[in-house]
């Protein structure tokens, strides 16, 4: 027995679906960013898996998650300065506050 | 070997604990925590498969800054101890089919891959690692700066300006006036 | 280019168009001064090309198609503007022109913003000019779609009654139409060179190869026809015709069902027929059943119907119907007596909606049962109003009897039982429609005066008996010579029932 | 290290360029003294599209391959820039209103950024550079999404927006782990290209799609990635709505033709053909569906969009030269006519505050020229000749049915075509707003400002001549032609 | 014979009625009047020259070897269907045709004479005029039709013709329904005639009269013997043709329209509905008749549909009150006597040298004549009478003789002549009739003496209620007095037409195939008709001649009879349902109920369907963003799914 591809992708898996299920049922913005970190992290694991088992002479793979942390991290900055915002102008950070405009 | 296999049988089951936990937890402080972990665990994970520096800007970029910034959003927007209390069971409902179908599909598309029936898709970590050359810092550093095939400059610029550009938005939309 | 006669039937409109914009809001003369003047350099014209037209003819020319020009526009689909005419465009040009003159006239006094209303009834009229010139596919269906717009706009704010809805109906029918048309006319593109000769779109090259694959054939046929048959208002696809045309302003009704309404058949027999004709001669039967429906189902319904207008827009459903039940017949005489019809429905449609917007424009009612006796009051109008009638129920030395006959005599050409049924049929309408048309005339102009205020009102003032002595001097003109027309248009289908006999 | 390859990049280095002038002159310039920003910045935009046009693409990939600048990216940007130079146009009247003073320099950064995002989407050969152009082109909006600080809309739609694209690019980093797989280690168009046919398919394989599209589709408002769309064009200022609206999606557009033309080209019937065909199918009706109810103008456009993206799609469904053509020539057309319409809407907006359809009527008589542009601009989107938007639809039509003997794609064509008829509805329903309702205008006359006269001016010669002249389409046909073999191969 | 007057004679009523009628706004009425009467003069002299110059002057191209040629003095296309079926506007002189141009000059030429007197003061007078040049011109252009399709063309117009004067006085709610009743009915016939056409033609090829009847079992060769439905198409074609003929002719049951026409002014009642349109169908079958011998079925059913109708309108006409209407039905029975005469002069065959072949036909065109003018004589002698007493009931008069004398001498003789009196014209032509039919069998000749037994009844009877009976009281207030000399005029001169028409050679001029006809009287045959003429005349004489109770006595005695003889056996109730219940309330209220309610509701149906749906998937926008996500992540999900599906 010894670790292969599938070992590391399982865990990859439940965060994402730990990430989605967070996703879409916390009431709290961050909250939701914070699962929004489970599914990026796993989408970069899986790149990381798949450069070290696919193949291992090339580090696309790591490269691209290296940029996708930069990247996780502008779009959580953004993310955060517009829920603080919200939270001064409505005084709430909850997800469900924010349906004025439906239908 | 063994180590190994016992380190990522303690790793994976931490990240699949604290994950479950991160998005269950009432406390969205403890959330926060629960993911530092995974975030560490994860980055233990790049180590084990021999990306040293992947791993040490995880733990720095994730653990260190996007944390901080979690949490001083948190404390900004919430007593410490705020309620994260998820919606109505309808929302959960919606919430568990979509995981569990998802993540189901997902392990049922990863485990009938096609790479799976090739020898490289099931090789063992160790020979993986052996197939390929170690990641040293000359690389990294060679493939950031160069302009030829498999070398990242031009994403690194860019990426640069979308660092900026978030700077900009960020500070137009935080600022008061 | 600009030597082309034909590109200015297009031109002038455009050009008035532009006069109108440059003309101010309030200032009526201007603005009529350049609707006159247009529309009667467009008649002029339109006269000219039919002298030209048989003068060439006569000297024998023999080509398909005259005064073509053809100029590429979006060359990489080969997408061209190409122009020609054969005798039956010449007709349909001649018609349009004269409808838009006598329209020019009925809607004298529109109001309010007689500039939108005559910028949009310029731009319907370079639709229409712009089909009957086109022999390129895909201009065909721009100008026939520029033509169809215009309407929402003239009959929902000019329009009277339920004006919005009918506005709305007519309109998204209509585009209904033009969407299985589009997609037809797509295919016949697609399909247009089979042996991987270059594309086209110009329809006498796609007639001339017989290109489009006979599997596809049936398909195309379908759309082109319940496409262009919407416009021809073919059962069941015709209830946006007494809607639309109840609520449109005179001068529209007149434009549309004179004129708009022959785009449906001109389509259906230049490219739905010409181009498909295996398709035309193995489905042909469908499309019987329903125009002959058409026929006698508007014929029957106008009988009961109150409204003038409703009465005029049944009896188009049923006239219309026979065009495309005539087309259908695939032989020459019928399809001679479809575009027999054509011009003889557009002139008598467009007079009897000049009359029923004149006599509306005075009563302020189109409802027969509040009206009666009016030939004492408006002689003038009475009098036109019947012989627009008489045109209908196809008495001889008016338009219709001629169009009617001919389309008789096509059809019994074809001798199997199915026909005979349909053209029997068909002939009962002629019965019919002596009877609404009867019932109206007795109605609304014989008998005793009604509504005692009526007395007051005045009979016709130049600029009506214009339009209406134009039209009138049409009918009877296709109604005692008849043969010059008719010689014009069966040459013209010539190379049109060619091809559906090679296809047989 | 050969760094004069930053020179074939000319379009993002001139863009970069206004971006670095406007960041210095802004943050420079005494408080009171910004007034130059505007005519400058549009006046310097307009040099750019020229520019970008006049001055040839070297046509070579640079970069090791990872960044192309041909013909055809040029086109697409160069029809980016005029889009992005009308809406400053549009937003110069906002931009200088009072809650605006003081942010308006940031509202041309980050315009120009995501321009330069947009540009790096378009001309990206690797994934990497993509997706950091995608979100270079996404991130800063959620910003000025949110620019109206004192309209709870804003804040609401700023959220709907930063949510929703930041789990699309979860989703799109996902799948493209999964493609990675596929890839054979290189992230590169061009070997992802040869690395994936469609010998075998797996479900790996259609998930890494469907997240890709899933991911792209979001910035297309793709059904059913679309339901933001409608809240964020709403509650956005209606500058930024038009630039979402048009700049935004269309960069998406030519980002999403090029990935699935040609990276994932050779599983086209094997893997996408059918999503696609679901996705348009919903895209253009949903879309329809919800515009035909609207009163809200900002949400009605938004539904109005989504439905045109639907028809952009079918230009991807085509996949070849034509579909390319008629795809640029159909957003170059969406965006004369939808800012045409936004720039009414935004007009109305600014002097009013009243945004409802019910608000517009009788406009022809208070303001005539706004209402005859505005019916313009509409029977443009519903595509009624001789305007261009009929060109563009047929156009692309064409470009569907140029598969002759696909019977599949004939009836999608049809089912577009019949929801042309409901589009047409609702474009009307706002026609007969202006023009046919009696009720009395409760907008007043207004005099337009200058900008927003050249823009509106633009808009209109662009709807009437677009399609007449057919110089345009050549003009991309022509360009795509080269590139797409290229490609390809 | 030069083109030129015949072309005259058609365009110079033409012009009459342009100039009258769009000019006539302008003039007088004095002007219109003396331009109308003077033109409708001038067509007469010129078909009279025409008519002599055939019948008298011996050229060749009109008679040779003492046959009389049928000569198409012009034929020019009008219109093209086919390289072979042209439509030509011709002119054909022929014996009927030049027989039928004096019958309707003379005719219409008197009646725009007694129009000047009898219309005087009537608005639209100048229209009038106007009216009857066109119908004059529309009648003429039928008679001298070179083919059955110009035939056709002028039927429709002498039926519009005939709508247009009935509706005259278009204020009154009947004449406008009468008019329009006219013109549908004989449109619904004229349906037949042309599916009649069509099939003929269809076959034959041309419409030309002279192609088809010089060579009649050529067209029947032709048909190439197709059968319809048991019957020859041959058979069929024919007999189509004939409906056109008993709708205008007013045949049996087709003759509704006809009573009701009378609602027009009197003089055109004379011209239209008594003397020349109403014959057109007797022409038609005339015209047609080589044609009509090859098929015996179709001759058979002209015969006896006319012998039904005669019988029928005899009887109908015994119980009218209203003078014109008694007419009318004296009319129509007098047609039908003409096609039982046409009907029966084929049978034996073609060719066969049978010796009463050809005199039904004779005696036919004869009756024709005669009846033309004693009948025209009899209709403005009831408008003579309408003018002086204001009235069409005989109720309102009685004992008129001696205030009229000049209307009760032409009247009588105008009875007189109808019931077949020696020697008034009518008895000649009726008798040659009955000859005919007894010859062909005796069950239409004793049949069709009944009929004229009746004839003589009920005129007398009309005679009697109106010159002796009893004097209306009225006449003290409202003194009666014959007409002036513009009316008294036509009387005199087509009374002084009936007593000497008799003597005219008939048989001479007009025959089926031109050669001459030696007329001869029948002896027996000549004495029972006049012994069952004078017998009928006595009977009147006892029950009408004085004011009795026998009138009343006899309705007593038969009242259901009576009753629906009166209400003419309810033909019009019947067309009335058929009209109002069926065509109306049965077909057209359900379609136009139909057409708005699901056809258009369909249409309107996919509208709001869309709407609704439109409205029931708005929760997808539910506002909520993570309900958003959560569509966006299914939605991805089903994507792969439909593709994996699509892929299977």
């Amino acid at each position: 027995m010894d670790l292969n591809i599938l070992w590391y992708l399982v865990p990859s898996v439940v965060m994402f679906a730990a990430g989605v299920y967070g996703f879409v049922t916390r009431k709290n913005m961050i909250a939701m960013l914070v699962s929004l970190e489970l599914i990026l992290n796993s989408a970069d694991l899986n790149f990381v898996i798949f450069n070290r088992f696919l193949f291992p002479d090339s580090m696309e793979g790591m490269v691209f998650s290296l940029f996708a942390i930069a990247i996780a991290a502008a779009e959580t900055a953004v993310a955060i300065a517009i829920i603080i915002n919200i939270y001064r102008a409505i005084g709430s950070t909850d997800i469900v506050e924010t349906n004025k405009m439906k239908h | 070997m063994v180590g190994n296999i016992i380190l990522y049988f303690v790793v994976a089951l931490a990240i699949v604990i604290f994950s479950i936990m991160a998005v269950t937890t009432k406390k969205i402080l403890r959330a926060a925590t629960y993911l530092l972990f995974v975030l560490i665990g994860v980055a233990i994970f790049y180590f084990q498969l021999g990306y040293e520096f992947l791993g040490a800007i995880q733990v720095a970029v994730y653990a260190g800054g996007i944390m901080v910034l979690f949490v001083f959003a948190i404390l900004l927007t919430h007593k410490p101890n705020a309620n994260a209390a998820p919606l109505g069971s309808h929302r959960k409902i919606a919430g568990i089919l979509a995981s569990v179908i998802g993540g189901g599909l997902l392990l049922w598309a990863l485990f009938t891959m096609p790479m799976l029936e090739t020898s490289e898709g099931v090789r063992s970590l160790s020979d993986a690692i052996a197939g390929g050359p170690d990641i040293s810092m000359k690389m990294i550093g060679r493939a950031f700066t160069g302009t030829e095939k498999y070398q990242y400059l031009l994403p690194f610029e860019a990426v640069s300006v979308l660092l900026l550009a978030c700077i900009i938005g960020g500070v137009t939309v935080a600022r008061k006036r | 280019m600009f030597g082309n006669i034909l590109i200015w039937f297009v031109i002038i409109p455009v050009l008035m168009m532009a006069g109108l914009g440059l003309c101010r809001n309030s200032s009526m003369a201007a603005i009529r001064t350049v609707m006159v003047v247009g529309s009667t350099i467009l008649l002029a014209l339109a006269i000219w090309l039919c002298v030209d037209f048989l003068a060439l003819r006569a000297a024998g020319n023999d080509a398909e198609m005259l005064f073509t020009g053809s100029w590429m526009w979006y060359a990489p689909l080969n997408i061209h503007l190409a122009v020609g005419v054969d005798g039956i465009s010449v007709l349909m040009l001649m018609l349009s022109a004269i409808i838009v003159f006598a329209g020019t006239f009925a809607s004298w006094k529109i109001n309010p913003l007689p500039k939108n209303f005559f910028l949009w009834f310029a731009l319907l009229s370079t639709g229409v000019f712009g089909f009957f010139i086109s022999i390129d596919m895909f201009t065909m269906f721009m100008f026939y779609e520029v033509a169809l717009i215009p309407m929402y706009l003239l009959i929902g704010v000019w329009g009277t009654g339920r004006k919005e809805y009918s506005a709305m109906k007519l309109t998204l029918m209509l585009m209904g139409g033009s969407a299985f048309l589009m997609l037809g006319l797509l295919g016949i593109y697609w399909h247009s060179a089979p042996e991987g000769g270059e594309l086209t779109w110009n329809i006498l090259e796609i007639a001339k190869n017989n290109a489009v694959d006979p599997s596809w054939q049936n398909l195309l046929f379908c759309f082109t026809f319940v496409g262009f048959g919407v416009l021809g208002a073919m059962f069941p696809f015709h209830t946006w015709s007494p809607d639309g045309h109840a609520c449109a302003p005179t001068a529209v009704s007149m434009l549309h069902a004179g004129v708009l309404m022959k785009l449906g058949g001109y389509g259906c027999f230049r490219i739905a027929i010409y181009l498909l004709p295996a398709a035309a001669n193995e489905l042909a039967w469908i499309f019987i059943i329903l125009t002959g429906i058409s026929v006698v189902y508007g014929a029957f319904s106008a009988c009961v119907q109150t409204d003038l207008k409703y009465i005029n827009a049944y009896s188009s459903v049923s006239h219309c119907g026979m065009v495309l039940f005539a087309l259908l017949m695939l032989n020459t005489t019928a399809m001679t007596g479809a575009i027999l019809q054509m011009l003889s429905h557009g002139l008598m449609t467009a007079l009897f909606f000049a009359l029923i917007g004149m006599i509306y424009g005075r009563t302020h009612t189109r409802d027969i049962r509040q009206m009666g006796g009016l030939m004492q009051i408006m002689p003038y109008l009475g009098v036109c109003y019947m012989i627009a009638g008489f045109a209908s129920l196809g008495l001889p030395g008016l338009s219709g009897f001629v169009a009617e006959m001919t389309i008789f005599f096509g059809a019994w050409e074809d001798s199997d039982l199915f026909h005979r049924v349909f053209v029997i049929a068909a002939t009962c309408s002629i019965v019919i429609t002596a009877v609404y048309i009867l019932r109206v005339v007795g109605k609304l102009l014989l008998g005793k005066v009604q509504d005692e205020h009526h007395w007051q009102l005045t009979d016709a003032t130049w600029f009506e008996r214009l339009s209406t002595v134009t039209l009138i001097a049409c009918i009877a003109g296709i109604g005692f010579f008849p043969n010059w027309i008719n010689e014009t248009i069966q040459h013209s289908f010539l190379p049109i029932v060619q091809a559906i006999q090679n296809a047989i | 290290m050969d760094y004069s390859q930053f020179g074939a990049m000319l379009p993002e280095l001139i863009i970069l360029g206004i971006f670095l002038i406007v960041f210095l002159a802004d943050t420079f310039s005494p408080e009171n003294g910004k007034k130059f920003l505007t005519p400058m910045t549009t006046v310097l935009m307009l040099l750019a599209t020229v520019a970008i046009w006049i001055v040839p693409s070297c046509g070579e990939a640079v970069f090791g391959g990872m960044y192309v600048d041909g013909p055809a990216c040029k086109a697409m940007k160069c029809v980016l820039n005029v889009g992005a130079w009308i809406c400053m146009l549009e937003a110069a009247k906002w931009v200088e209103s009072d809650v605006m003073y003081y942010r308006k320099g940031e509202f041309y950064e980050l315009i120009l950024v995501t321009l330069f995002g947009m540009y790096l989407m378009i001309s990206a050969r690797h994934f990497l550079l993509f997706i950091i152009g995608l979100e270079s082109a996404s991130l800063p909006i959620a910003a000025l999404v949110a620019y109206n600080k004192d309209k709870y809309e804003s804040h609401e739609a700023a959220i709907k927006y930063i949510i929703t694209a930041v789990f699309s690019s979860a989703i799109l980093l996902t799948g493209l782990s999964f493609v990675y797989a596929f890839s054979g280690g290189s992230l590169y168009f061009s070997d992802i290209a040869v690395q994936i046919t469609s010998g075998e398919m797996s479900g790996l394989l259609i998930f890494a799609l469907t997240f890709v599209l899933a991911g792209i589709g979001f910035k297309l408002s793709l059904v059913p990635m679309h339901l933001w769309t409608a809240d964020v064009y709403q509650g956005a200022p209606t500058s930024v709505t038009a630039y979402l609206s048009v700049v935004s999606k269309g960069a998406a557009a030519f980002a999403f033709f090029i990935i699935f033309v040609q990276v994932f080209g050779q599983v086209y019937s094997a893997a996408w053909e059918w999503m696609l065909y679901a996705v348009i199918i919903a895209t253009i009706t949903v879309g329809n569906l919800f515009a035909m109810r609207q009163k809200n103008m900002k949400r009605f456009m938004a539904f109005s969009s989504v439905s045109q993206a639907g028809y952009i799609m079918l230009g991807v469904m085509a996949a070849n030269q034509l579909g390319m053509a008629s795809m640029m020539f159909y957003i170059l057309v969406y965006v004369v006519s939808n800012l045409g319409a936004f720039a009414v809407i935004q007009m109305i907006e600014d002097r009013t505050g009243l945004v409802s359809m019910d608000d517009y009527n009788g406009l022809h008589k208070t303001n005539p020229y706004l209402a005859v542009a505005m019916t313009l601009a509409m029977f443009s989107l519903a595509g009624i000749p001789p305007f261009a938007g009929f060109f563009s639809k047929i156009l692309i039509f064409t470009s569907v049915t140029s598969h002759q003997n696909s019977m599949a794609l004939y009836m999608l064509v049809l089912i577009a075509l019949i929801n042309t008829i409901i589009s047409l509805y609702y474009y009307l329903l706002v026609v007969k707003a202006m023009w046919i309702s009696a009720d009395e205008p409760k907008i007043g006359a207004f005099k337009s400002g200058k900008c927003e006269k050249v823009a509106l001016t633009v808009c209109v010669l662009g709807i009437v001549f677009l399609g007449l002249v057919s110089y345009v389409y050549k003009y991309f046909i022509d360009s795509v032609g080269a590139e797409t073999l290229l490609a390809l191969n | 014979m030069g083109v030129t007057l015949p072309i005259l004679i058609l365009a110079l009523p033409f012009f009459m009625f342009l100039l009258l009628g769009i000019g006539g706004v302008k003039m007088s009425r004095k002007v219109a009047g003396i331009l109308g009467i003077l033109g409708m003069g001038t067509t007469m002299t010129l078909a009279y020259i025409v008519a002599f110059t055939y019948f008298f002057s011996g050229d060749p191209a009109f008679i040779l070897d003492g046959v009389r040629q049928q000569f198409q003095v012009f034929d020019v296309t009008w219109l093209a269907f086919t390289e072979k079926l042209v439509v030509k506007i011709g002119f054909l002189l022929d014996p009927i045709c030049a027989m039928m141009l004096v019958v309707i000059t003379t005719i219409s030429f008197m009646v725009h004479l007694y129009s000047w007197g009898y219309m005087e003061g009537e608005r639209g007078f100048q229209r009038y005029y106007a009216f009857l040049s066109l119908f004059t011109f529309s009648m003429l252009g039928l008679v001298v039709a070179t083919n059955i399709f110009q035939m056709y063309i002028f039927w429709e117009l002498v039926g519009v013709s005939s709508f247009l004067l009935i509706g005259f006085f278009y204020r009154l709610p009947s004449a406008v329904s009468a008019s329009k009743k006219a013109f549908i009915v004989t449109r619904f016939a004229d349906l037949g005639f042309l599916l009649g056409i069509l099939t003929l033609t269809y076959f034959t090829d041309t419409f030309n009269f002279v192609d088809m009847t010089s060579n009649p079992m050529n067209v029947l060769a032709e048909t190439g013997g197709a059968t319809f439905m048991g019957a020859s198409v041959l058979t069929w074609a024919m007999v189509l043709i004939f409906t056109g003929g008993m709708g205008k002719s007013a045949m049996l049951p087709l003759h509704i329209w006809l009573p009701d026409a009378m609602e027009g002014p009197t003089p055109v009642s004379a011209l239209i509905h008594a003397a020349t349109m109403v014959v057109a169908g007797v022409y038609l079958v005339a015209r047609m008749f080589p044609v009509y011998c090859v098929v015996d079925a179709s001759m058979t059913f002209v015969t006896v549909v006319g012998a039904i109708t005669a019988f029928y309108a005899a009887v109908v006409a015994c119980t009218q009150i209203d003078i014109k209407r008694v007419l009318a039905f004296s009319t129509i029975s007098q047609i039908a006597f003409m096609m039982v005469s046409l009907g029966v002069a084929s049978t034996g065959g073609v060719g066969d040298g049978h010796h009463y072949t050809g005199l039904g036909y004779m005696a036919g065109m004869f009756h024709l004549f005669t009846h033309a003018m004693f009948k025209a004589l009899l209709f403005l002698g009831a408008g003579a009478l309408i003018h002086a007493v204001h009235s069409n009931d005989y109720t309102k008069m009685g004992g008129l003789r001696k205030y009229m004398p000049i209307t009760h001498w032409t009247f009588l003789i105008g009875c007189l002549a109808i019931a077949g009196i020696p020697p008034f014209s009518g008895f000649f032509s009726k008798d040659e009739m009955l000859a005919a039919m007894f010859n062909n069998n005796w069950i239409w000749g004793a049949w069709m003496t009944m009929v004229a037994g009746l004839t003589a009844f009920y005129m007398f009877r009309l005679y009697y209620l109106i010159f002796w009976w009893e004097e209306n009281p009225d006449y003290a207030h409202h003194k009666p007095h014959d007409a002036p000399w513009q009316m008294s005029v036509p009387l005199i001169f087509l009374a002084a037409v009936s007593c000497v028409a008799g003597f005219i050679p008939f048989g001479e001029l007009v025959t089926w195939n031109g050669a001459p006809y030696h007329i001869h009287l029948e002896a027996p045959v000549a004495c029972t008709s006049i012994i069952v003429a004078l017998a009928a005349i006595a009977l009147a004489t006892k029950m009408y001649m004085k004011k009795n109770d026998l009138p009343t006595k006899f309705k007593n005695a038969l009242p259901g009879l009576w009753t629906a003889a009166h209400r003419r056996f309810y033909w019009d109730e019947i067309y009335l349902f058929i009209t109002h219940k069926i065509i109306f309330g049965c077909i057209s209220k359900p379609i136009a109920w139909f057409d708005r309610h699901v056809i258009d509701a369909t249409m309107d149906g996919f509208a709001k369907v869309t709407q609704k749906v439109s409205f029931a998937i708005r929760g997808m926008q539910s506002g909520n963003v993570q309900a958003y996500v959560l569509w966006y992540f299914f939605g991805a999900l089903a994507l792969a799914f439909i593709t994996w599906i699509c892929l299977l």
